[in-house]
């Protein structure tokens, strides 16, 4: 790597650690003003003017009537002190934390379980454990999208468990069911595997790598500080690919995670409940960046301490 | 296919084998249409929001389903008072509420209290302001509700949710009080709103003894699941079974179709201010382009000709069993598109290569519909898009949400946005209309969807409300329906009965009219 | 690739859902058991096990008359049976002509508790008609009740309504002796119909009967006269029995108003039993005479739920093992499952909560009656739907003021007989002012 | 080798036409249904058999591809844009400028992307729904992975470093940056990724609009005039309810093969040496 791009290299992961910190204040703001351009508001659909005096009123009581940048400073200095707020309408009445504190688990074992899913197939297309006519199994199943994989496992989960389908047994087995889902459809585990199998198959052909082999040392020892970064990058990537997919696996299976209270919390235009649950997925980026920046700095280091790796580009 | 059979028998050897499993825990489970969006009978907004209110309130006075009687649980005596501008009521002393404090004169008080203060935000509330002017309590179980003038019924304005005083600081009620999920009550089940399900807890009390143990509510999903779920004893019943799917429950042994007694109907609403749709012709003529036999047949799956369908055509805003509907109106019941054809070009509408021209501009007739009462009439919408379309009307279709037809469309605002709006009223033993066609004028015509506004219309509610006797009521009602039926603001389409389904080990499942809920002391389940 | 998906969730579905807490003996997987609740003897003198045969069912099926009976379209199975006199067709006629008289019956108890429930003194409204004194006395005629009868006829001499006074003067000089019965058949200055003739379904005259002017405004109150709808019970009766008296007898007597002469109730064959609510003659003869004779299935049913007031629950469940006992009978006599059994057994288990909601009634418990009449209204449906049971809850729904259920049930039998649409304009008058009673409501979806 | 690449990518042109072109033929509106021929298989209606309300699959096929096809396309250009605009900030662009598009593009990557696409599907006018204004509110948010992957990979050639050494060679600036930097080295990488975007996009359409059915609203990504592909997923999935609608699910998963095929091969000729 050229001698300026060394001393350059911490630039990246500066930026996401100042990011990550940002982010729990900076995603809420964008989201606020986001909803806040949605068409009606929330007073008028609990009391519609027409046949309901206390609109004013109540949009008064929910910080409402002063504009956005008015909602968004008070939404924050509640939530400072740990006060969420309560919901408007999903769940009208109810504190917010709680609803929290229920969904993150459910949400990080969700997205948890397909990561790990990912990950082992990521690293067999590396190590080649995984062969690469495998991957046009993995594309076949990718076919089906999460929807219709959801789909079936709800309709399999309800039919059988009907009523006891939110008890903490029936819970464990939609989390299962829909990390599956999650990490098999929409070609998630099939593009992580051609995704990093492609990075190594590249590096493979390089000269460094091959006198490495020369020398007797394994492939992914020397390959791996420099594919690292962008398998980083592109992990994150279907990690975020990951979130959002995990809306639709928790709204189909009734799961009540992040996904779900953004997206119901977002068509009922109750706020509380967005922001919180924006605020707990700004969390679950902020992490995402975090270790992409450690292993970006581990890299770098590594290439610090072991100079006779380096070598001029091709 | 010998694959898909093996594929087919490890599935269900799958579920057969936990099938078994689910009916671990004795809960009576069924589906409702959806999740109540509250708890609070303040604050119901729709039908689910009341049904789940019988449950866990009292209402101070009701109807007993079996005997009709006006009866109550928590009054023992009343007597008019203050020349009949006031009613002092008795209350039962040993009535405690679900979390264990004692009912009392207050909360009655309290209550009426609630409805008359600006602080509490809700239509329901805004509804009673003009009933009650107030109430006074008299030692710890009698209390005087005062009324705005002399009712001659005054019972029956007393059909309102008693709350509980001591669960709010104050006598304003907001919406997002924790009274909202997890509410205090005097009925027969403690209600807790969950974000995916309701669960209830049957509370014994002096005048309540549920035999169920616990209920869980559950939300609507695809009708499929719902009956395999209801076949694999997963639920022990589904609120509103739609058309297509209640032959497959008829003929099962495991359960049984209940009637639910709610008078609703269907409709067209036209919105009468656009140009092409001023002239009562052009209206006329699309209702004639209509052929609700095809349309019935195609959604509802009802035969042409079958005997005591659940589906019957109506002329006009009252179902034919109604005693104001005016049978001298007659239903169409097929298309005639002469006549429509001949209305048509008498209105002024030109058609220029198949397509209907107003002023040489060509008609996009802008549909919408609820898009929960897909369920119930599958593809209602594009049939009716296809059979307009087939008489020479560009179209294009929409779906509404609940949020946007109750707040938006009920109040008159989608003008702009649609032509025409398909949906559905519901009512229970009072059928008066004055609210969709009355012009929307100081808290009249409040559900006027496209603000629709004719003098002798007017004239004829004004009649129906300060009727003397119940012949002059009904002279005006039948009045209305030929009116109406010739002016259409409504292009009526059809009357729709609501049908439960139970499993057959659920027993004495009496379901009472609108409330649904109000005999659930007497349904057993021994699961 | 999809098989290797779906093999994947199937198994990942057994493999998870190994344990669940606590389990409940109800495994609704296996077919309902068909207990036995009354002795297999009894059984088999029920009707049903006379047609399960497929072969006995479709002979039956055959003739035009129980075609038309099965889709209760009773006139054209009248004129069906009355074109041969073969003894069983005539049976069949008479049964025919008595379920007609029922019907016609409970239209006349609707519009009685309808006009009682509109006009009576506490519920009457300045405005109404004097000419109400009339109905007033019609209706507790068909009531029963003699003595109101006859003080309410006789006042309207002077009206001005046509028609009316002649009316008025026939049924005060029938209610002139002491045990007057409602022979209105005959009666001079009542309604004329044709000369009874089997076989026939004679139209009245059509309603509104009279218009009654209003004391208040100038409207007037287009009535209609219970006596149309008796003269036309009155008359089916006589025709059924002119067809077969005995069962004519057997048919009808469930179905008697009180003021009229009783029936003699005889043998009586599958005619009078087919596609009916009750299994046995024995059955049928205890609603007449009260005592259970030892052919009687449902007393037997019954006994399976003890105690002075018998347990709601225990009969409902009775009736519906009592359905599958007979439908397992059937299919056994049959020679397997039938696709009819089902809706044929299923008659005996509406007809046991009739019977159980009859003796109910019978023995004072209002309450009970009702809950079992009401719990059996959506078994009255499709195939197992009984006009006649449909009205008699009308008429109950009328008497205890609910109309909303009312005029349901009696919009949706208002087309299978001519005249019945009479009943639909007392009705109507009550619903409107039950309805005008009530609270402001606001219409919701 | 170049003739195998130009063949691969002439292929990739080839599936893509065939999923995009039929779009244009779609009918406006669904025939009226024929209960008669209610789940009819392909032998008894061909091409495809009928939905559950007796009206052909075919519908289905053309109007989903109506609603999918170009979105998806632009999408996946605009990715692949981004990505190529990524990889060369970090070959020539200065720290700061470099620094300043990384920022925002980790804060456009860490918003909830499903709750930016509904707030947006809600603020389009009814009569404007459609696919596109989703597709590239997508791209815009899957663009900060793909131009990191990029920046990384022309971070490996070495940044400014490698151009100095080609330019050593005699090489111009820009011939140095369209063809060694994009077209050699950035060319797989972005071509994949908007391969994959594509791809993305065609799976959110169908799950917006099987959420829409589920939430009772109006489709957020088409008129509901037509069906989307997730009409024919919807109807094939209940081959677990025992419902005979393995056609319906054949052709949906069918039609989805060819987009990813489409991807797959247009990645391989991408990477193609």
């Amino acid at each position: 790597m050229a001698a300026d791009g060394a001393r350059q290299w911490w630039i990246r992961p500066a930026i996401r650690l100042g990011a990550a910190a940002l982010l729990p204040v900076a995603v809420p703001a964008v989201i606020t003003g986001l909803i806040w351009a949605l068409p009606g508001d929330p007073a008028s659909l609990i009391c519609p003017p027409e046949i309901c005096s206390g609109t004013e009123q109540l949009a008064a009581r929910w910080n409402l009537d002063q504009g956005p940048v008015h909602f968004f400073l008070s939404w924050l200095s509640d939530a400072a002190s740990g006060d969420f707020g309560k919901s408007w309408r999903i769940q009208q009445g109810s504190p917010v934390t709680p609803l929290l504190l229920t969904a993150i688990p459910h949400t990080a074992a969700l997205v948890g379980l397909a990561l790990s899913l990912l990950l082992a197939g990521a690293l067999g297309a590396a190590t080649r454990v995984l062969p690469a006519r495998a991957d046009s199994l993995l594309s076949a199943v990718g076919l089906i999208p999460t929807v219709v994989m959801s789909l079936a496992a709800a309709a399999a989960v309800s039919i059988n468990y009907g009523a006891s389908a939110f008890d903490a047994e029936a819970v464990r087995v939609k989390i299962l069911l829909g990390a599956l889902a999650l990490g098999l459809a929409d070609s998630a585990l099939a593009g992580a595997a051609r995704g990093v199998r492609s990075i190594f198959e590249s590096e493979r052909q390089r000269r460094y790598v091959q006198m490495g082999i020369l020398r007797g040392e394994g492939v992914l020892s020397n390959a791996w500080p420099n594919a690292a970064p962008a398998i980083a990058g592109q992990m994150r990537a279907r990690t975020l690919h990951l979130l959002s997919g995990a809306v639709v696996v928790e709204v189909v299976l009734q799961i009540e995670g992040l996904g779900d209270l953004l997206w119901s919390g977002t068509l009922a235009q109750d706020f509380g409940v967005v922001l919180a649950a924006t605020f707990g997925f700004a969390l679950l980026s902020g992490s995402l960046l975090l270790a992409q920046a450690a292993v970006e700095i581990a890299v770098a280091m590594h290439v610090r301490r072991s100079p006779p790796v380096r070598e001029v580009a091709a | 296919m010998s694959k898909t059979r093996n594929w087919k028998r490890l599935i269900t050897g799958a579920l057969v084998g936990l099938s078994a499993l689910a009916t671990c825990g004795s809960t009576l489970s069924f589906y409702e249409e959806s999740l109540p969006t509250t708890l609070n009978p303040l604050y119901a907004a729709s039908m689910v929001d009341h049904r789940v209110n019988e449950l866990v309130f009292d209402r101070l006075y009701y109807h007993d389903p079996i005997t009709n009687e006006l009866a109550s649980r928590l009054v023992t005596q009343w007597e008019l008072v203050e020349q009949g501008k006031a009613v002092r009521l008795t209350l039962r002393k040993d009535i405690k509420w679900q979390d264990g404090k004692n009912f009392r004169a207050d909360d009655v008080c309290f209550t009426v209290r609630a409805m008359l203060d600006p602080g509490t935000t809700s239509p329901i509330a805004e509804g009673y302001r003009s009933v009650f002017t107030g109430c006074e309590v008299e030692g710890k179980d009698q209390a005087i509700v005062r009324f705005t003038k002399i009712f001659h019924n005054p019972l029956n304005r007393l059909g309102f949710y008693v709350l509980p005083q001591h669960r709010f600081d104050g006598d304003a009620v907001p919406p997002d009080h924790d009274f909202s999920s997890h509410p205090t009550g005097t009925g027969p089940a403690s209600g807790n709103l969950g974000s995916k399900q309701v669960n209830f807890q049957g509370i014994q009390n002096s005048h309540h003894q549920p035999s169920i143990a616990q209920l869980s509510l559950l939300e609507a999903q695809d009708p499929l699941v719902q009956v395999k779920t209801l076949l694999n004893n997963g639920v022990q019943g589904i609120i509103a079974v739609p058309p297509p799917y209640r032959a497959e429950v008829s003929t099962s042994d495991d359960m049984s179709l209940k009637g639910y007694d709610l008078r609703s109907w269907w409709f067209i609403a036209a919105d009468q201010t656009k140009p092409f749709l001023k002239d009562k012709k052009v209206r006329q003529a699309i209702n004639l382009l209509l052929d609700r036999t095809d349309l019935r047949q195609l959604s509802i799956g009802v035969k042409p000709g079958e005997q005591n369908s659940p589906c019957e055509f109506i002329s006009g805003p009252f179902v034919q069993a109604s005693p104001y509907y005016n049978h001298d109106v007659p239903v169409s019941a097929r298309s005639d598109k002469d006549r429509a054809l001949a209305l048509l070009t008498e209105a002024g509408l030109t058609d220029v290569g198949g397509r209907w021209h107003y002023n040489g501009a060509p008609i996009t007739l802008r549909i919408g519909m609820k898009a929960a009462l897909d369920n119930e009439a599958p593809d209602l919408l594009s049939q009716i898009g296809n059979q307009l379309g087939q008489a020479g009307f560009d179209r294009q279709t929409y779906k509404l949400s609940e949020d946007e037809w109750n707040t938006q469309a009920i109040t008159g605002q989608l003008s702009e946005n649609y032509d025409l709006l398909i949906g559905k009223w519901s009512f229970g033993l009072v059928e008066d209309v004055n609210a969709l066609f009355h012009t929307r004028r100081d808290g009249r015509g409040s559900k006027n969807i496209f603000n629709y506004s004719n003098p002798q219309v007017d004239a004829l509610l004004a009649q129906y409300e300060s009727a003397k006797t119940d012949t002059q009521a009904r002279d005006a009602y039948h009045k209305l329906h030929s009116m109406l039926a010739e002016d259409l603001p409504y292009l009526f389409l059809w009357k729709l009965d609501t049908k439960s389904a139970w499993r057959t080990d659920v027993r004495g499942t009496t379901i009472a009219p609108y409330y649904y809920w109000t005999e659930i002391d007497n349904w057993k389940y021994g699961g | 690739m999809t098989r290797a998906m779906t093999l994947l969730v199937g198994a990942a579905l057994t493999a998870a859902l190994s344990g669940c807490t606590g389990g409940d003996d109800a495994d609704a997987a296996t077919a309902p058991a068909a207990v036995a609740i009354v002795p297999a003897a009894l059984a088999a003198g029920a009707w049903q096990l006379d047609v399960a045969d497929p072969a006995a069912l479709s002979a039956l099926g055959a003739n035009p008359g129980w075609t038309a009976r099965f889709a209760w379209d009773l006139p054209a199975a009248a004129a069906a049976f009355a074109g041969d006199d073969a003894p069983s067709s005539k049976a069949a006629l008479a049964r025919m002509h008595a379920e007609m008289g029922a019907l016609y019956r409970q239209a006349a108890l609707i519009q009685a508790h309808s006009i009682l429930e509109t006009y009576k003194p506490e519920q009457r409204r300045d405005g109404d008609p004097v000419e109400v004194v009339y109905l007033l006395g019609v209706a507790h005629a068909i009531l029963g009740d003699r003595e109101a009868a006859r003080e309410h006829f006789g006042q309207s001499a002077g009206s001005g309504v046509a028609g009316l006074p002649e009316a008025d003067a026939a049924w005060a000089g029938l209610a002139a002796s002491d045990d007057f019965a409602l022979n209105v058949l005959g009666a001079s200055g009542l309604y004329g119909l044709p000369a009874v003739a089997p076989g026939q379904t004679p139209t009245p005259k059509p309603a509104p009967h009279f218009s009654l002017p209003e004391t208040v405004g100038e409207l007037t109150v287009e009535a209609a006269d219970p006596t149309v709808t008796l003269q036309l019970a009155m008359w089916h009766r006589a025709a059924a029995e002119a067809a077969d008296p005995a069962v004519a007898a057997a048919v009808l007597s469930p179905w008697l108003l009180s003021l009229e002469p009783p029936a003699a109730p005889g043998e009586v064959g599958l005619e009078a039993l087919f596609l009916g609510p009750w299994p046995t003659a024995a059955d049928l003869a205890f609603v007449a005479t009260g005592e259970a004779s030892e052919g009687a299935l449902f007393d037997a049913a019954l006994s399976a739920c003890p105690g002075e007031r018998p347990d709601l629950y225990c009969v409902q469940e009775s009736a519906q093992n009592l359905a599958r006992q007979l439908q397992a009978a059937m299919a056994e006599a049959g020679g397997g499952a039938h696709g009819d059994h089902r809706s044929l057994a299923a008659q005996a288990q509406l007809g046991l909560l009739r019977h159980a909601s009859r003796r109910a009634f019978a023995d004072g418990d209002r309450e009970l009656g009702a809950r079992l009449m009401i719990g059996a209204i959506d078994l009255s449906a499709g195939a197992t739907g009984d006009p006649i049971f449909l009205l008699k809850t009308a008429a109950w729904d009328a008497s205890v003021r609910n109309t909303l259920r009312a005029q349901q049930n009696l919009h949706g039998q208002i087309n299978r007989l001519p005249g019945l649409d009479a009943a639909r304009r007392s009705l109507d008058a009550l619903a409107v002012r039950v309805s005008r009673d009530a609270g402001p409501a606001v219409p919701l979806h | 080798m170049t003739r195998g690449r130009w063949l691969l990518a002439l292929l990739a042109l080839v599936f893509a036409a065939s999923w995009v072109v039929p779009g244009f033929f779609a009918e406006p509106h669904l025939p009226d249904p024929d209960l008669m021929k209610r789940l009819a298989p392909p032998s008894e209606m061909p091409p495809f058999g009928a939905d559950d309300r007796g009206r052909p699959l075919l519908n289905y096929a053309l109007q989903g591809a109506q609603v999918v096809g170009i979105p998806a396309l632009v999408a996946g250009l605009l990715v692949a844009l981004l990505g190529v605009v990524g990889g060369l900030l970090a070959t020539v662009g200065g720290g700061r400028v470099e620094g300043a598009v990384a920022a925002v593009g980790e804060l456009l990557g860490a918003l909830p992307r499903m709750v930016v696409v509904l707030v947006v599907a809600l603020l389009v006018p009814r009569d404007a729904r459609g696919l596109m204004p989703i597709a590239l509110t997508w791209a815009i948010l899957a663009a900060p992975g793909a131009m990191d992957e990029a920046a990384a990979v022309a971070g490996r050639l070495g940044g400014a470093a490698f151009v100095e050494a080609l330019r050593a060679h005699g090489f111009s600036r820009s011939r140095i940056l369209l063809y060694h930097v994009v077209g050699l080295n950035l060319r797989p990488v972005v071509v994949r990724q908007g391969a994959e975007t594509m791809m993305q996009v065609v799976f959110l359409e169908i799950a917006l609009s099987y959420l829409a059915i589920a939430e009772r609203q109006g489709s957020f990504t088409h008129s509901d005039d037509i069906h989307s592909w997730a009409s024919l997923l919807d109807l094939g999935y209940k081959v677990v309810l025992d419902l005979p609608s393995w056609h319906a699910l054949g052709l949906g998963l069918g039609l989805i093969a060819m987009v990813a095929v489409t991807a797959v091969t247009a990645s391989a000729a991408a990477r193609a040496r």
